[in-house]
């Protein structure tokens, strides 16, 4: 791997950038590994990343069916925060804020995570309890979260309009300064190179079609469009697809797979400092590093693996979006797209082993997944290394829907991921 | 926006009358004292979250506000059937060409 | 580039010439023209900055392809709109033209800097640099480069304009209002149904308005279209998107070709069509040729020079220079000589070119080079002469000239087919990709057919020239500044499928969508990896198909007309006592009725105080109500709620609790039975609809025999809460047909009557604490019965309060707010609600789920009260609690604040919470940890006002 | 207990209609007016002849389909819109339910050439398929409404009176 600095991009200008190696090289599969992650997304190239360079497991295969970083890592509207309500879910999510610092170092590869803040919305009394619930909770967590006027809203984000004749007036809001954004493809691309650096196999364009168990009911290895790949370990980190890929090990999920639409707009010149977020208008929008306004809208109501949103979706969204900031009317909306989420009827992650010997799982993150990518990957890989849960990640078992013991976060607090 | 057959209205209506109600053919237990945790976890959250033809149950709440029952292709949204609560999931191998028609995607 | 005004010709009025300004300067156009077309005639050769580099750009297309001519119309300091197409503005008189993405000025712009040490700004650069310190990418880089990034400005004023939406349904929806579309639109019509045919131009005809042949046939086609009174026909209309079962989404653009102050109604309409058939008849757009020096000021698609001259009648230069890699070039080179414009050469790329079209053009006197290539492009704001040789090799030689035409063939407009998820198959003859089997009942006609000739061009993945890729200023997407060598570092950085190679050089990804630099890079990758174009895969277009705006997505949703704010039948009655409301879910409710001079707390003391002491008159209108009635009404309740139903007599009401079937709470209310087969029920305000819709689930797919219906009667009923000791004095009056006497109409009944002559159901109940009534009347009727027993009321003061008093007064009881002291994870034995349950009943909604183990373990939430040490001390709401208050963060949580107040008739501070195990805590201290503090509580029970419930039962 | 900034009562403070709007949409008349008062039941039965023998009525049987003032909205379901004064017994005993909601809903007339147009503004149905009689449950946006084809280019449409207030202006505002 050839090092990436200000030092070297300058030296290798000078001589036309031919210096510069591949990021992955392709490979065709060996007879076996010692683990095989199941989807190349930001989670699973993740995982294979800490796997191999955090948790001395270097033989270690990603299978993607399609491109890397082609599912949810690559559609996703790129906010990250961690003021979870829950213990559970605020050190899960802190986890992954606190490595996201300091990742562009770690992997040599500059994810552009910028922590401009994450804002979110209160338009009513029950949204103010709501907030101040966990801004409380948060503070005693050691996790960062303050509660704004309107008039400091305003002043944290010009272009909301705090007036109070609005439909759904602003009346205050909960900011985390260390939430932010950063640039998914390049989370994907940065662990990948790293991953690789690490011994670690990417392996794309290689459909699983199946799972093969022992007698004795333990993971065997894969069948794939290239053949079987053995592993006694598979860790599958397949968002939208999870449950297919369960379904080849003879496991039904609690989950359901929902489009979930996002769009952006021309690029105009800094406008929008934040995140902000409104669960009442269901909305939410930022600004990316090249000046799109990335905004995020609700899942279809429908379980669908299409990726083709609906018309009315967007209308409300943007509907919504020029209600708390109107000066936008004028903007336009230069692409859309649908992801397929994976929702747990708690809408939090399963995360740890589960019934089948040898099989893991990273699954069920909503439309948060993005946030989590490190914390998730560190927690699938050390889960998988271990072959036991990390105390974090423990609370997040398959079996909390047996036994009553849901994190509901949504439940709890109406606030949406 | 879908367009649905409501099969109690006998038409096609658009998406916004409707709302989704889950997958099909999932009965609350006769009597769920007598399940354990686990069957009782399966009924409650365990859904087959198909991808090709799923079972599943829409609402025509702004139009007849009946629920019935739904196949619908979750790859490409397109409805091949849709059928009163009640009736039992057809079988659309031996009956594709009927249920189409019946389901006008 | 020296663009003039050809002398005749075109299809602009010379008869109304209009003045308008670009950067401050004027200008004068004809009505008719275009924004680029004036400025061309004009003589403006740079219209904008590229994104990244900030390299001066010219006009390369006269349609929606454009990249480089990206323009901010002012039209008033509330009406600017950013990123524009020059092509796409119609010229009107005053128009305020801007440039952007350039500091001072668009000729002198300090960001071309990023021009100059390109070399440093490859494809990724961003990924491989900005690490160190860490500190700095906030602070620094991110800063610097957003600054640099973006095109335009936002807006930053409110938008006076409005926009509306309508849907629309058709037999056949025809897109593209070319030749082929208006003969489909045609042919549909003579079929008899409802035909649409849209187009995204001021004009119907499309690429035959530039080519005055087929004027003829355009003006035909027009006036059939317009005798026939089944078509309808929108110009100016974009449709942007293909949804699901032939549901199109197009944007009409109503005022922005008109001057801001002729313009009326709304700025654009959004249009949500139905169609039973869709034909696609959107063309082809031309493609740019890949060489170095293509992007200097002046070189620009053949097809736009020929549009110009023809439609706008602006040549877009003295002496031009055609670079083809197709026949159209050659045609395109022949209209311009027949108007004047001298012709340097054509320097066609293939050896061979169609025998006739050479013996016309050497005709016309003017050199060809066959076989040969642009080399280079000399000048910086304006194209000053190329450099050409054979193709590949060879030896160069120069040309001077003010104009290069690129024909480099045709791309298929297949965006909407691709919407709808229609199949492409890839032609060799058109070096593009064609619709080919369709998913919807769509069909396609024309140029974005494949039919025409516009296929057959020679396509060419190597750059013409022998000089390394790395050295070539040659770019693929003009917008994004992605040069050739970009997608060959990309690939020889790893980067194989088209997917990655777009998201790394970012090709493809600006505001034109890569209309012109999709294909081009396709081949380039194509040959750069080997391997045939149809390995590489082909990237997604998505909806929109141009930038639409947020007003025309978001139709007539706009300000007030956002979403209904739902009012009760009182509320105008509140607004006149100068209440202050709040918004719970969809209403608006009276939050409290000050008097002059007093805050909140003043106000809700004093509400409580008079209902405590007197009588409150209270709006409860927003409960949600549920009619349930049939013979089967009691066993369908018995089993939805936790409580028995059976044994409750007709004329009494019982409070009701009802659970998810995962066990926690989910709704409350007291109900009614007003007859052995009618019930009457009530549910919080915001819970009225998914209470109602849950009801029906059950009762429609689980249980179908019973004879039960439910109706929603949330609206039918005002509700008037009449509260406080002396609210049987105040109704006395008023009453007639029920005997008010406590023993025969008792705390939890209900009678029928009437009440200042309206009909009435009157509930004895109490939300409280305080004997009370909610009185219940047709909404209609809601004003003058609360006038009439606001008026009785007079004499015992009556006082009207709102929802914070009633949660204060609730609270003194210990009632609970579900949403508010629950919150979807608690279970009627956490909120301490066990005689709420039927202990007997063998089943109803959620009892299996309450037996799960974490749900009988210990450790659960309970609910409690919690009284301050300082009685002045008001808790905040969501305050969390703690055991220990010294530990360190992360700290152990027991439970949080949900419900606090300051209670004017126990003199203190009271608050409900949930704690771990609370019910075993009675009389501990525990601890909550604020900022500016740590505040100690005991725990207690909830109710903390009369708790035998005596004033209840007066 | 929190204390937030007062609403604007400004805020979307929007009325219901009090006198008619009249002008036209795409060219074409329209006038939009308040109805007369009228009363409403909803009626319920699985079976249509129990429902008809207890009410002494004729009843729809199609749904989707009026008679004298009463619609069929669904198999178990029929809705009276009734002149006021018109009493329906609420039929006590029987498997089916009479409902008295006659102050749930606010009516609202839509006539006039462009009837229809401004119906479909924010209405997905085909009105060109709803002939005369029909009468549904169906939606303006996202505000429930039932609509009935009384005359033709004459509409009623029905809806819970909360939201009339923003119906009546979404329909006003695009009449010219």
């Amino acid at each position: 791997m050839k090092r990436f600095s200000g030092l070297n991009l300058f030296a290798e200008a000078l001589r036309g950038h031919t210096g510069w190696p591949e990021h992955w090289p392709d490979k065709e599969p060996k007879k076996a590994y010692d683990v095989i992650i199941v989807g190349a997304g930001g989670h699973g190239l993740g995982a294979a990343y800490y796997l191999a360079s955090k948790y001395g497991v270097r033989n270690v295969a990603v299978i993607e069916k399609g491109w890397l970083g082609g599912g949810n890592a690559g559609r996703n509207t790129t906010i990250i925060r961690s003021n979870y309500l829950y213990d559970e879910s605020a050190h899960l999510f802190d986890h992954a804020v606190k490595l996201w610092d300091g990742l562009s170092q770690e992997l040599n590869y500059n994810v552009m995570y910028s922590k401009r803040g994450v804002l979110m919305l209160a338009h009513n009394v029950h949204d103010v309890q709501s907030f101040k619930r966990h801004i409380h909770a948060n503070r005693l967590n050691g996790v960062d979260n303050e509660w704004l006027t309107p008039e400091e809203c305003k002043a944290y984000c010009p272009p909301l309009d705090i007036s109070p004749n609005a439909r759904h007036p602003v009346i205050g809001g909960a900011l985390q300064r260390r939430g932010g954004i950063a640039r998914h493809d390049s989370v994907a691309w940065g662990y990948a190179r790293g991953a690789v650096a690490h011994g670690v196999d990417i392996i794309q364009n290689c459909a699983v079609t199946g799972i093969r168990r022992g007698p004795d009911g333990a993971v065997l290895g894969v069948e794939t469009e290239k053949g079987f790949i053995g592993a006694k370990k598979v860790g599958v980190s397949a968002a939208g697809n999870t449950s297919v890929v369960m379904k080849m090990a003879g496991l039904d999920f609690p989950l359901e797979s929902y489009p979930l639409q996002a769009l952006v707009s021309e690029p105009v010149k800094p406008i929008v400092p934040c995140v902000v977020m409104s669960n009442t208008v269901h909305a939410y929008i930022s600004q990316s590093d090249k000046g799109e306004l990335v905004i995020g809208a609700g899942t279809d109501q429908y379980v669908s693996y299409s990726q083709r949103g609906a018309l009315h979706i967007l209308e409300h969204t943007l509907a919504a979006i020029c209600e708390i900031m109107p000066i936008f009317t004028r903007m336009r909306m230069l692409r859309s797209w649908g992801g397929i989420v994976d929702v747990t009827p708690d809408r939090s992650p399963i995360l740890g082993k589960t019934p089948v010997p040898g099989l893991y799982v990273n699954c069920g993150w909503g439309t948060g997944g993005f946030k989590a990518t490190p914390g998730a990957a560190d927690l699938l890989a050390y889960t998988i290394a271990h072959d036991a849960p990390h105390a974090i990640n423990a609370p997040f078992h398959l079996d909390r829907f047996r036994t009553g013991r849901l994190i509901d976060e949504a439940a709890a607090a109406a606030v949406a991921h | 926006m879908i367009l649905i057959h409501c099969p109690y209205c006998e038409e096609d209506r658009p998406e916004v009358e409707f709302t989704y109600g889950g997958e099909a053919h999932i009965a609350r237990p006769l009597d769920p004292s007598a399940l354990d945790d686990r069957e009782w976890e399966t009924f409650l959250f365990v859904r087959t979250n198909e991808r090709g033809l799923h079972a599943e149950r829409w609402r025509h709440l702004h139009g007849c506000a009946r629920f019935f029952n739904a196949i619908r292709d979750t790859v490409t949204d397109r409805f091949e059937v849709t059928y009163k609560t009640g009736e039992p999931r057809p079988d659309l191998t031996a009956t594709t060409k009927a249920a189409k028609a019946g389901g006008k995607a | 580039m020296t663009g003039y005004r050809i002398p005749f010709g075109g299809r602009i009025d010379r008869s109304r010439p209009l003045t308008f300004t670009f950067d401050g300067q004027s200008y004068e156009g004809y009505a008719g023209d275009t924004l680029a077309s004036a400025l061309v005639a004009a003589g403006v050769t740079v219209f904008g900055r590229s994104f990244k580099y900030h390299r001066p750009r010219g006009l390369v297309a006269t349609g929606v392809e454009e990249p480089n001519a990206l323009i901010s119309l002012d039209r008033g300091a509330d009406r600017v709109t950013p990123n524009l197409r020059a092509p796409q503005i119609s010229l009107y008189e005053g128009l305020v033209a801007k440039s952007q993405n350039r500091w001072p000025s668009l000729k002198h712009d300090v960001a071309v800097l990023n021009d100059v040490f390109g070399a440093f700004f490859p494809a990724g650069f961003y990924n491989k640099t900005f690490m160190w310190p860490r500190s700095a990418w906030e602070k620094l880089y991110e800063p610097v480069i957003r600054n640099l990034a973006g095109l335009g400005e936002s807006p930053v004023a409110r938008d006076p304009d409005h926009y509306d939406a309508t849907y629309a349904h058709c037999e056949v929806l025809v897109v593209g209002g070319g030749i082929a579309g208006m003969e489909a639109a045609l042919e549909a019509a003579a079929k008899g149904g409802r035909v649409f045919l849209i187009d995204e131009q001021d004009e119907l005809g499309g690429g035959a308005l530039a080519d005055t042949t087929l004027w003829a046939t355009v003006d035909d086609l027009r006036a059939r279209l317009a005798a026939a009174d089944n078509v309808t026909v929108l110009t100016r209309t974009t449709a942007f998107g293909y949804y699901h079962q032939n549901f199109i989404g197009a944007s009409e653009r109503l005022t922005d070709h008109v001057a801001p102050f002729a313009a009326k109604g709304a700025r654009e309409k959004l249009w949500r069509i139905r169609a039973g058939e869709v034909v696609l008849a959107q063309g082809a757009i031309e493609r740019p040729l890949v060489f170095n020096g293509n992007d200097v000021p002046g070189v620009m698609l053949s097809n736009a020079a020929r549009t110009l001259a023809l439609r706008y009648g602006v040549a877009v230069g003295r002496r031009v220079v055609v670079m083809a890699a197709h026949d159209s070039g050659w045609r395109d080179a022949l209209a311009l000589h027949a108007l004047g414009i001298d012709i340097a050469a054509i320097i066609d790329m293939r050896t061979v070119v169609p025998g006739d079209l050479a013996d016309e053009v050497r005709a016309a006197g003017i050199p060809i080079y066959p076989g040969h290539a642009v080399t280079a492009v000399s000048g910086r704001l304006a194209v000053k002469g190329v450099t050409f040789a054979a193709y590949g090799t060879g030896k160069p030689h120069k040309l001077a000239c003010d104009a290069v035409l690129m024909a480099g063939g045709w791309t298929p407009s297949v965006h909407l087919w691709s919407h709808a998820k229609g199949s492409l198959e890839w032609s060799d003859a058109w070096g593009a990709y064609l619709p080919a089997k369709a998913i919807e009942n769509c069909r396609v006609v024309g140029a974005c057919a494949g039919a025409w000739d516009l296929g057959k061009g020679e396509i060419s993945s190597a750059l013409p020239n022998a000089m390394s890729v790395r050295k070539q200023k040659a770019f693929v997407d003009f917008q994004n500044d992605v040069k050739a060598r970009d997608i060959h570092l990309a690939v020889q950085e790893g980067f194989r499928s088209i997917e990655h190679i777009k998201r790394y050089t970012t090709n493809g990804m600006a505001t034109d969508q890569g209309k012109t630099s999709n294909l081009n890079a396709l081949q380039i990758a194509s040959n750069v990896l080997g391997k045939p174009v149809t390995d590489i895969g082909l990237t997604t277009f998505r909806p929109p198909y141009t930038p639409q705006t947020f007003g025309s997505l978001m139709g007539h949703h706009k300000d007030a007309l956002f979403q209904p704010l739902r009012k009760t039948v009182i509320d105008d009655w509140a607004v006149a006592q100068g209440a202050v409301f709040e918004n719970v879910s969809q209403w608006r409710r009276a939050r409290y009725f000050p008097k002059a001079g007093e805050g909140m707390d003043a106000a809700v003391g004093r509400e409580c105080q008079a209902v405590r002491s007197s009588v409150g008159i209270f709006d409860a209108s927003t409960l949600g109500k549920i009619e349930v009635v049939g013979p089967d009404a009691a066993e369908f309740l018995n089993r939805m709620y936790t409580n028995p139903w059976k044994s409750l007599q007709p004329g009494r009401c019982r409070y009701g609790l009802l659970l998810r079937e995962d066990g926690f709470i989910m709704d409350d209310g007291v109900s009614a039975r007003i007859a052995e087969d009618r019930f009457h029920l009530t549910t919080t305000t915001g819970g009225a609809p998914r209470v109602l819709s849950m009801m029906e689930d059950y009762l429609q797919t689980e249980w179908a025999d019973l004879d039960v219906w439910l109706t929603s009667t949330t609206e039918h009923w005002a509700v008037i809460a009449l509260q406080g000791p002396r609210a049987r004095d105040v109704i006395a009056p008023l009453v007639e047909g029920i005997d008010l006497s406590p023993k025969a109409f008792p705390h939890m009944a209900v009678r029928e009557g009437t009440i200042a002559g309206v009909p009435t159901r009157l509930f004895r109940v109490s939300f409280t604490g305080e004997l009370g009534f909610e009185i219940n009347v047709p909404a209609s009727e809601g004003q003058k019965v609360w006038d009439a027993i606001f008026a009785s009321g007079k004499q015992y003061g009556i006082t009207p309060y709102g929802t914070e008093a009633m949660h204060v007064l609730r609270a003194e009881k210990g009632y609970i707010i579900v949403g508010q002291d629950t919150d979807g994870t608690m279970t009627p034995y956490d909120m301490g609600l066990d005689w709420a349950v039927g202990k007997k009943k063998a089943d109803f909604v959620g009892k299996r789920s309450l037996a799960r183990p974490d749900i009988v373990a210990k450790g659960r939430k309970q609910f409690v009260g919690l009284l301050t040490e300082d009685p002045y001390e008001v808790l905040e709401e969501g305050a969390q609690i703690v055991v220990h208050p010294d530990e360190p963060v992360p700290m152990t949580m027991i439970g949080h604040v949900t419900s606090s107040y300051r209670s004017t008739t126990l003199g203190r501070s009271i608050a409900l919470a949930v704690l771990v195990d609370g019910h075993a805590r009675m009389g501990e201290t525990v601890h909550i940890p604020m900022p500016e503090g740590v505040i100690r509580a005991k725990v207690t029970g909830p109710v903390f006002y009369d708790s035998e419930g005596s004033r209840l039962n007066d | 207990m929190i204390e937030i900034a007062p609403l604007a009562v400004s805020a979307a403070d929007i009325k219901f209609g009090t006198a008619p709007v009249e002008g036209t949409i795409l060219g074409k008349a329209v006038r939009l007016s308040p109805s007369q008062p009228l009363v409403r039941y909803s009626l319920r039965a699985k079976d249509i002849a129990v429902l008809a023998e207890a009410l002494g009525r004729k009843l729809p049987e199609k749904i989707g389909t009026s008679l004298d003032g009463i619609a069929r909205l669904g198999p178990d379901e029929w809705h009276a819109l009734l002149p006021a004064g018109t009493g329906l017994p609420l039929v006590e005993g029987k498997p089916l339910a009479v409902i008295d909601v006659s102050a749930r809903s606010v009516g609202i007339v839509v006539e006039g050439p462009g009837a229809a147009a401004l119906i479909e503004r924010g209405c997905p149905l085909d009105l060109a398929q709803f002939a005369l009689g029909r009468a549904t449950r169906t939606v303006f946006e996202t505000v429930e409404m039932h609509l009935w084809a009384l005359a033709p280019e004459r509409y009623h449409v029905d809806v819970w009176r909360s939201f009339a207030p923003w119906l009546w202006n979404s329909l006003a505002e695009a009449i010219v």
